[in-house]
This record gives C-alpha cells, structure tokens and sequence, in this order.
C-alpha cells in the first residue's frame, strides 16, 4: 500500500520541478561546458555537396522562409549557409517569402559582413538583398516567373533592381542554380517544390526546424530536395563540415544534457506509470 | 435577396481566377497569355494585402471595448494598442522621415520587444513538451509503445552524447527516419495531396463554399 | 544607460518575463503577452505597407493601365473590411474569391505533380532486383508500407476480406514507428528554441555580451516579487 | 514509347500530360459521384472507429456529470490548405452537439477564429433545436478565447481545469498547442477523443489521449457525420486517385521484377 502511495506520488509529480531541473541543465553546460564530440551525418555532408558542386558565377536564391520562433535552430544555419556560399565564387541573391525573414536575414548579414575580408563581395555585383514579398504560394509562383517586377527594389537602398550587375542575369527561376530555404513551416518545402522544382527543376537545398524534418522525408528521398540540415543538431555537424564554429557547435553539450534530462524523465515516467499499476 | 448579394458571384470569381492559373500550364497557349497569367498573380497579391486590415480590426473591436468599459485586464489591452500603432507607424515606408523598416527605432522595437518575446514564447514548449512526457508517454498500448521507442531512439540520435556513447544510435535513427518514417509520410502526403486535389475541383464545380460561409 | 544598453536590458525582462509563466500566470507574463500580440500585428501592417509602396513605384506606376489596375486592386483589398459589416458581409467575399481562387489555382496544378505523381513515381521506380541484399530490403519495406497506408487511408469499400486487417494492423503500426520520428524531432525543436533563449541570457555571441549583466538582477526582482507577493498572501491568511 | 508526348506536345506541354491525365480522371470521377450524391445516391462510406469512441465519451461525461469540450482546431475556415480540416472538425462538433442535447449535458465549444464563430453557434444551436431542447442551449458556452494561438490555448487549458471537463474531443487543425491542451484534458480525467490532419501533431494526440482520428480519417469522419453529398463524394474520388497510385505501384514493382520501366517512364511525359 505504502509503495505504491510513492509512485502515484512520483508520477504527481509538481511540474515546476521538471521545470527547475530542464532549466538547470540547459545553464550548466555553458558555464562548465563537456566539449562532447559531434558524428557528421549524411544529410548535412549532402547539404555541404550541394554548394560546394556549384559552378563559378552561377546565382544562388536564398529565402529567408521562417519566424523568430525558429531562430534558435534557423540562426546558425543560416550564418553557417551563407558563410559557405560567400566563400565560394557564386551570386547570392536573398529573398523573403516570410514577414519575419529580412531583419533575420539583416542579423545574419550583420554577423558575416561579406563586404568584408575573408569575403570581400560587392554589394549588387556578388550578392543582393531584395527583402519580403507577401502571398506564400502565390508569391513564389510570381518570383519564378518574373523576379524583376516582383520584387522591383532592393532592401536595403530602395533602388530599381535593374540598376543592380547581379539581377542582369536573373530574370526567372530558370536562371537560378540552387534554392536555398530556412523554413519553420507553411508555406514552405511543399509550396518551393510545386511552384520551382516541378515546373523549373530548380535544384533545392533546405535547412529546417526538426518539427518539419519528418515531412519533408519523401522529397529528400525523391530527389526533390537535395540535402537538409534538420535542426540544431545539423546545424552543428556542417559547421564542423565547412570550418566555422558558431552557435551550432556551442550548443552541443546542451543539446545532450536536455535531450538525455528528457529521455529519463520518460523511463522514470514509465517506471512510476507500471510500478503503480503493479502495486495496485 | 438583390442579385449582387448573391453567393454565386463570388464563386464564379474563385472558379474564373483558378481556371486562369490551371489552364494554361497544362495546354500551350502561346506567351501572351502566360504573361496575362503572371500578371493576374502579381495582382490578385496586390489585393491579398488588405487581409491585415483583418487582423488589425478584428483586434481593435475585441480591445476597444475593453478599454472604452473598463472590462478586466484593460490595461493590458491599452498596452497592445498602443504597441501595435507604434510599431506600424514607426515602420511606414517614408525613409525621408526617419521611419520605415530600416529606421532606427522600428528595429529597436524588432530587436529588443518583438524578437526576444516571439521566441521565448515558442521556447516556452520545451518545458510543456519535458512535462508532458513525463506525465503522457507512457507505454500503455502496443501502439503507443512503439512510437515511445523509435522517439526516444530519434531523440537519442539528436543528442550528441547519445551517438557517442552508442555510435550506432545515429545508423538506427537514420534508418527509422530514411525508411518506415519516410514511407509513411510519402503515402500521407499522396493522400494529402489528393485531398488538394478534389478541393480544388469541388471549388471549380461550384460544390466548394466553406470558405464564404458566415456572415447572415 | 545608453539607449542600446536599454534595449538589450528590454531583451532580457521580456525573455524572462515569458518563463515567469512557468511559475504561474502572473502580471508579468500578462504583460509580455499583450505587448507581443500588438508588436507583432502592427509589424506585418508596417512590412505589407512598405511592400506596397514598392510595387507601386518599382512595377504599376509605370504605365497608365497598370496604374489603374493597381487602384482598383487597392480599392477591392478594402473590401476585406466588410467583413465585419452585417449588412454588407458579401463584400468580403470579392477579395477573398480572388486570393483564394488564384492560390488554389496554383496549388492544384503544382500538388499533382509534386505531392502526387513524382511521389508514386519514386515508389514505383524502387527496384528489389540488380541491387544488393539490404537495399532490396529497404525498398521493399518502403513499397509495403506505401501501399499499406494508402490502403488504411481509403473508406469507401466493405473491408469484409480477411487480408484487410493485417494490412490496417501493419500501416498502423509502421505509422506509430512513423510518427516516433516526428516526436523526436520536434523534442530537437522544442528544446532548441529554448536554447537559443539562455544563450542571448548568457551573453554568448553573436548575442549582445551586456545580457549577462542584466540576467541575473533581473531575474532575482522578477522573482523575487513572484514569490514575495505569494509568501505575504499566505502569511496574510 | 515516346511517340505520346511528342503527339501532343503542339497542344500540351511536355512533361505534363501525365499529370493532366490523372487529374481529369480523378475530377471528373469527383464530378459524377457528387452529382450521384446530390440526386441522392449516396454511396457507401466506411465508419470510422473514433467515431464510438465520441459516443463513449460523451456516455462516460454524462455520467460523472461533467461538461464535454468539443473543438475543431485553430485553422480559419477561409484557408485554402488547412480550412477543410476546420469543416471536419465543425461536422463533428454537429454531431456532438446532438449527442449532448439528447443526454442533457452541457457542452463547451472553445473558438479560436472570429470568422468560425457565427458558424460554431449556428451548428450547435441547430443541433439543441432538432432535439428539441433549445432551453437547454446556452450560447456562452460557445467561447471565442483569444486569435492568438497561445493565448487560445491558454484560455481553453484553465477553461477544462475550471469546469472539470468530463470529455474532451478535438478534431480539426491543430499545432504545438495539441500536447499542451492534451495533457491538461488527461489530468483534469477527461476522456478524450483527437484528430488531426497536421501529421507533426499526430504523436502526441497518440500519446496523450484516448482515442486518436489519425490524418484523413477525419475528412472521412466529418463526411460520414455530415452526410453531405460533395463531401462523400469526394471522398470516393480520392479514394480512386488511391487504387491508381497502389495499382500503379504494385504494377510497376512486378515489371520491374522483369527489369521493364514501362510505369517509371510513363508517369515523366
């Protein structure tokens, strides 16, 4: 009797002491970090392949596709994606299907500073940034088709893209090289498939929160999407695949102790759930 | 009931404007008229933009009143108010002004309230997400056995540690997620896609009108 | 205080004036709440607005037709604020007749082949023949647990034959097994969104360094005031 | 094998006649069996287990004398993608409303879309009458709590905690606020019956609740409550775009045993 009063007591347990202890070894290993090391797995070497392949001089599309709430897993993809893509010999043009992505994208480019060395790339020569359309679907449908009269200015100086070297060579989808997307959810793969791969066969990459990674599966397995990094814990694998650590890397150990802390909680849940039921 | 009130109007809008999306990527029709196509999307997104005067009035008519009476917590709602018209205004695109979406204090409010808020609200999950685990996840069905141990599997797979202490955690994991997660996925997005499908032919046959009921 | 400095110490109260709900709802949380709601929907006013603004001058204004069709789509796009008229409700629906039918335009002919076709195409093209023992294996689980789901998922024959109930049993389970991955991955995100908070708390960059200094103050009054304001309720009683 | 495509290519466009073709089968397979529907030739439509299960729910409710939640999910009517789950969802809710009325025990509807709430009301208003109970209807409990995601899900958690729900059964669109409402619906002892179409949703309503309307279950669940017509019907058209992609699969697997790709080809022109 006496026993199993423990465990309904244990599975009762007050939420807020779940609550004490995830916040606890969240903290702790930034303040005494393990430096646990990362396995590389095939889909962020796939994601790496897909930029490295690319030829010299040939555009590069990437959206921003994704709200704050992702910005923990998105933020060091999209500083990792970007660093890589400034590094090779290619034109970046960056987009926004998404209000929230142009101050992401702002952030990110505030961090690299491609103006800068190593990079050194010329602002509407090497890269561009165009900012926010709205309309989902209906949006990526029009850039496909027309990207001048879709987005007709720049971001960040308000001016005509015709008067930009880069957008010269970029009229449609179909003279784009790769897709690059950072996506939390609709619209988002689903919506980049149907409106460039199916009508432009416009090569795809994607980097996304883990909630979408089951989703977008069968494209990865179809050949539609061409690499993924899912989440955080691919973030960390390609930065270890190009170089450059950053928020990915540093979250490594606290992504062990948060996800282990999880696990047992579930086996002392479990534990608790059958030894009551037995005692019963 | 006067004949422009009628619901066959704007469902004769829905059927034309689909049809204009449909036809032409299926049959050749010459450039002319995939450029009129183009346009009509550009356009129809034009008119798209006025659904946040929705949102911004369907706020006001719950927060107005509970300010104008006194009702509960109508404090807080002055409060969003008077974020909401600041934020907007801060952020008109007139950059002769000082304002505007690059404009000094538009983005303080992005990087210091908007930011900081958003993600910490959805950070919130991650301790709903520990509790609930602990309290739900419970193997009390085979069903919910099996997805309780290719979960935890997958979540041992995210978890540095966990492909160091049983390095083949990760080829496990990326074989539930390559193969049974994959498959069952293609199949429900084939399903899906077929519901997409009749949706939108039931919105050509005029049988589709869920989305303009309400009203009378 | 610089006015950067304010803005990071905005950062941090806001950050963990949201986690103060994890101890209960309070008026903290309260108000981080209802700044959000209005932040957020006048941001995406601000955002469309700009948008407009840039295709009037970048692409409408160019021509005198465009110009015209450019109006007459702003004055429809103010229909949708009759949405809230009883009397002029069917208004609304012009707007929406013209955004929905256009959007469903496009996904139906784009859902076809990207959802429909191209994903029974890579099924159909799996090969348990001229390839090497566990990949036949793969493959062959695949096509089974393709056929089988969609199998599950159709309603409208008498499933009175004695092979539809392991058929229904295997889709079910291989969809269990399915969503475990689904519940992983969302464990990921959960937990990373969370991540991504205590590192701006931290100050580790690119986060502003000055967050560290504010963290712990702010929290300790956040607190302090919670649970003070509990204990004196209590000893009230 | 490549004549087809080069036939056609003058009139249709390469690479899409495939797809065209399925399409006009499965509409116009769609077409026919509405009409069928509309002249009254219903066809036969499976019932769904999880539909017992709302029947149970509501029973066991009745008996601890505690209210039923009924919702149908945070997605708005007008959407073009998730709006069809909201009008399974609202198909259910008539259904329960029903049930509730001949058993005299409340019911609760938490709203989370302004433009689903006139439509909620008239639902569940509709179903108090055909029984016969109007003065049993109390429109407060049809509760418009908050457009904003989290804040409904706030509102709808201390609501279940509030009133010490009996049932909860949620069909409809649903996102990270499903574990959440979930795992207070199992602590306040709810029975509790979820669906969702939102596939990254699925494992916790799995979990968490009692019976669970797995993906396009609930399409089928809301046909077979509602009876409508258009939406059976639809449901036989999808059904025969499912025999083709199986036969077209299993076909091809045993031409391919054969080392033929006939299929694989076939669906690229």
């Amino acid at each position: 009797m006496a026993t199993s009063r423990v465990w309904e007591k244990l599975e009762a347990l007050d939420a807020r002491i779940i609550y004490l202890i995830l916040w606890i070894v969240i903290l702790l290993p930034f303040i005494y970090p393990i430096g646990l090391p990362v396995s590389i797995g095939p889909q962020a070497l796939a994601y790496a392949k897909a930029i490295d392949e690319l030829p010299a001089g040939s555009i590069v599309v990437v959206s921003f596709d994704f709200s704050f709430g992702g910005l923990g897993e998105l933020y060091p993809i999209a500083v990792a994606t970007l660093h890589h893509l400034f590094t090779r010999p290619v034109k970046v043009v960056i987009i926004a299907i998404w209000v929230d992505g142009p101050p992401i994208a702002d952030m990110v480019l505030k961090e690299l500073k491609p103006e800068q060395p190593p990079y050194n790339k010329k602002y509407g020569v090497d890269w561009i940034f165009l900012g926010y359309t709205p309309g989902g679907e209906t949006a990526m449908a029009a850039l496909g088709k027309d990207f001048w009269s879709t987005l007709p200015t720049d971001y960040y100086y308000k001016k005509s893209v015709s008067e930009y070297p880069i957008m010269q060579g970029l009229r449609s989808a179909k003279d784009v090289a790769l897709l690059v997307s950072f996506e939390t959810g609709t619209p988002g793969a689903d919506e980049w498939v149907r409106q460039w791969y199916v009508p432009y066969k416009v090569p795809m990459i994607v980097g996304c929160i883990g909630v979408m990674a089951p989703t977008i599966a069968p494209y990865l397995a179809g050949g539609q999407i061409k690499g993924a990094l899912p989440g955080l814990r691919a973030a960390a694998e390609y930065e270890l695949i190009i170089g450059r650590k950053g928020l990915g890397v540093a979250s490594a150990d606290v992504l062990s102790t948060s996800h282990i802390v999880f696990v047992l909680f579930v086996i002392i849940g479990n534990i608790a759930y059958f030894m009551r039921r037995r005692s019963k | 009931m006067a004949w422009f009130r009628r619901v066959e109007i704007p469902i004769a809008i829905t059927i034309i404007f689909a049809l204009i999306q449909v036809i032409p990527y299926f049959v050749e029709m010459g450039t002319a008229v995939e450029a009129i196509q183009d346009k009509i999307v550009r356009w129809s997104l034009v008119v798209g933009t006025g659904a946040l005067l929705v949102g911004l009035a369907s706020l006001l008519l719950i927060h107005v009143p509970r300010v104008t009476r006194r009702r509960t917590y109508w404090g807080y709602s002055l409060v969003l108010i008077i974020v909401m018209f600041l934020m907007a205004i801060l952020g008109l695109p007139f950059p002769e002004l000082g304002l505007g979406l690059t404009g000094y204090w538009f983005k303080f409010l992005y990087d210091n309230v908007l930011v900081p808020l958003s993600s910490s609200l959805y950070g919130i999950l991650a301790f709903y997400i520990t509790s609930a685990a602990y309290r739900a996840f419970k193997a009390r069905s085979l069903e919910a056995a099996l997805l309780l141990i290719s979960g935890t599997i997958l979540v041992l797979r995210n978890a540095p540690l966990g492909t160091f202490l049983i390095p083949q955690i990760a080829d496990l994991g990326d074989w539930l997620y390559n193969i049974p997660n994959m498959a069952i996925n293609r199949a429900i997005m084939i399903g899906g896609g077929l519901g997409a499908m009749v949706l939108g032919i039931r919105v050509l046959l005029g049988y589709e009108r869920g989305y303009l009921r309400g009203g009378e | 205080m610089s006015v950067a400095l304010f803005g990071i110490l905005l950062g941090v109260f806001f950050t963990l004036a949201v986690y103060t709900f994890l101890y209960k709802e309070n008026p903290y949380s309260r108000f981080a709440e209802y700044v959000f709601i209005g932040a957020a929907t006048g941001y995406g006013i601000a955002y469309d607005l700009d948008w407009l603004k840039g295709q009037w001058v970048g692409v409408w204004s160019k021509t005198i037709g465009d110009s015209i069709a450019f109006v007459l789509a702003l004055l429809l796009s103010v229909l949708w604020y009759f949405r809230f008229s009883k009397k002029y409700f069917f208004l609304y629906r012009i707007p929406l007749a013209i955004t929905v039918g256009t959007s469903i335009g496009l996904a139906l002919r784009g859902v076809v082949f990207a959802q429909v076709l191209e994903q029974v195409r890579a099924t159909a093209a799996l090969k348990v023949v001229g390839v090497d023992a566990w990949t036949a294996f793969n493959n062959f689980v695949t096509m089974l647990i393709v056929v089988c789901t969609l199998a599950y998922f159709t309603f409208t024959l008498k499933q009175e034959a004695a092979f539809w109930k392991p058929v229904n049993k295997f889709a079910r389970y291989a969809m269990m097994i399915g969503f475990g991955a689904a519940y992983g991955y969302t464990v990921l995100t959960r937990m990373a969104v969370f991540i991504g908070r205590v590192q701006f708390l931290l100050g580790i960059p690119p986060n502003p360094v000055e967050a560290k200094m504010f963290f712990p103050w702010v929290a300790l009054i956040l607190l302090g005031t919670l649970l003070g304001y509990d204990y004196y309720k209590k000893t009230k009683k | 094998m490549d004549i087809t495509p080069l036939l056609l290519q003058q009139i249709f466009k390469s690479g899409r006649v495939s797809g065209m073709v399925f399409l006009l089968i499965v509409a116009v397979s769609a077409a026919y069996f509405i009409r069928r529907g509309k002249a009254g030739k219903i066809p036969y439509l499976r019932k769904v287990p999880g539909l017992d299960a709302i029947d149970e729910a509501v029973g066991r409710a009745t008996e601890m004398g505690r209210p039923v939640f009924c919702s149908h999910g945070i997605a708005s009517i007008a959407d073009a993608t998730y709006g069809p789950q909201t009008i399974a969802g609202l198909a259910v809710l008539g259904y329960v409303a029903q049930l509730c009325a001949k058993y005299g025990v409340r019911l609760i509807v938490p709203v989370r879309q302004l433009v689903v709430y006139p439509i909620a009301r008239e639902i569940v208003e509709n179903a108090y009458r055909m029984e016969g109970k109007m003065d049993q209807f109390r429109v407060e409990d049809i509760v418009y709590l908050s457009g904003w995601q989290f804040g409904y899900s706030l509102g709808y958690m201390s609501l279940m905690q509030r009133e010490k729900a009996g049932a909860n059964i949620m069909v409809g669109g649903y996102w990270a606020e499903s574990l959440q409402l979930s795992e207070v619906g199992y602590m306040v002892g709810a029975m509790q019956v979820s669906g969702t179409a939102n596939i990254h949703q699925i494992p916790f309503f799995v979990v968490a609740t009692d019976y669970t309307l797995i993906g396009e279950e609930i399409f089928a669940a809301g046909a077979y409550l509602s009876k409508d017509a258009a939406m059976i019907g639809s449901i036989v058209s999808q059904d025969i775009g499912k025999y083709i992609s199986i036969a077209l699969i299993i076909v091809s697997f045993i031409l391919l045993l054969f080392g033929n790709d006939f299929i694989v080809k076939m669906l690229r022109w």
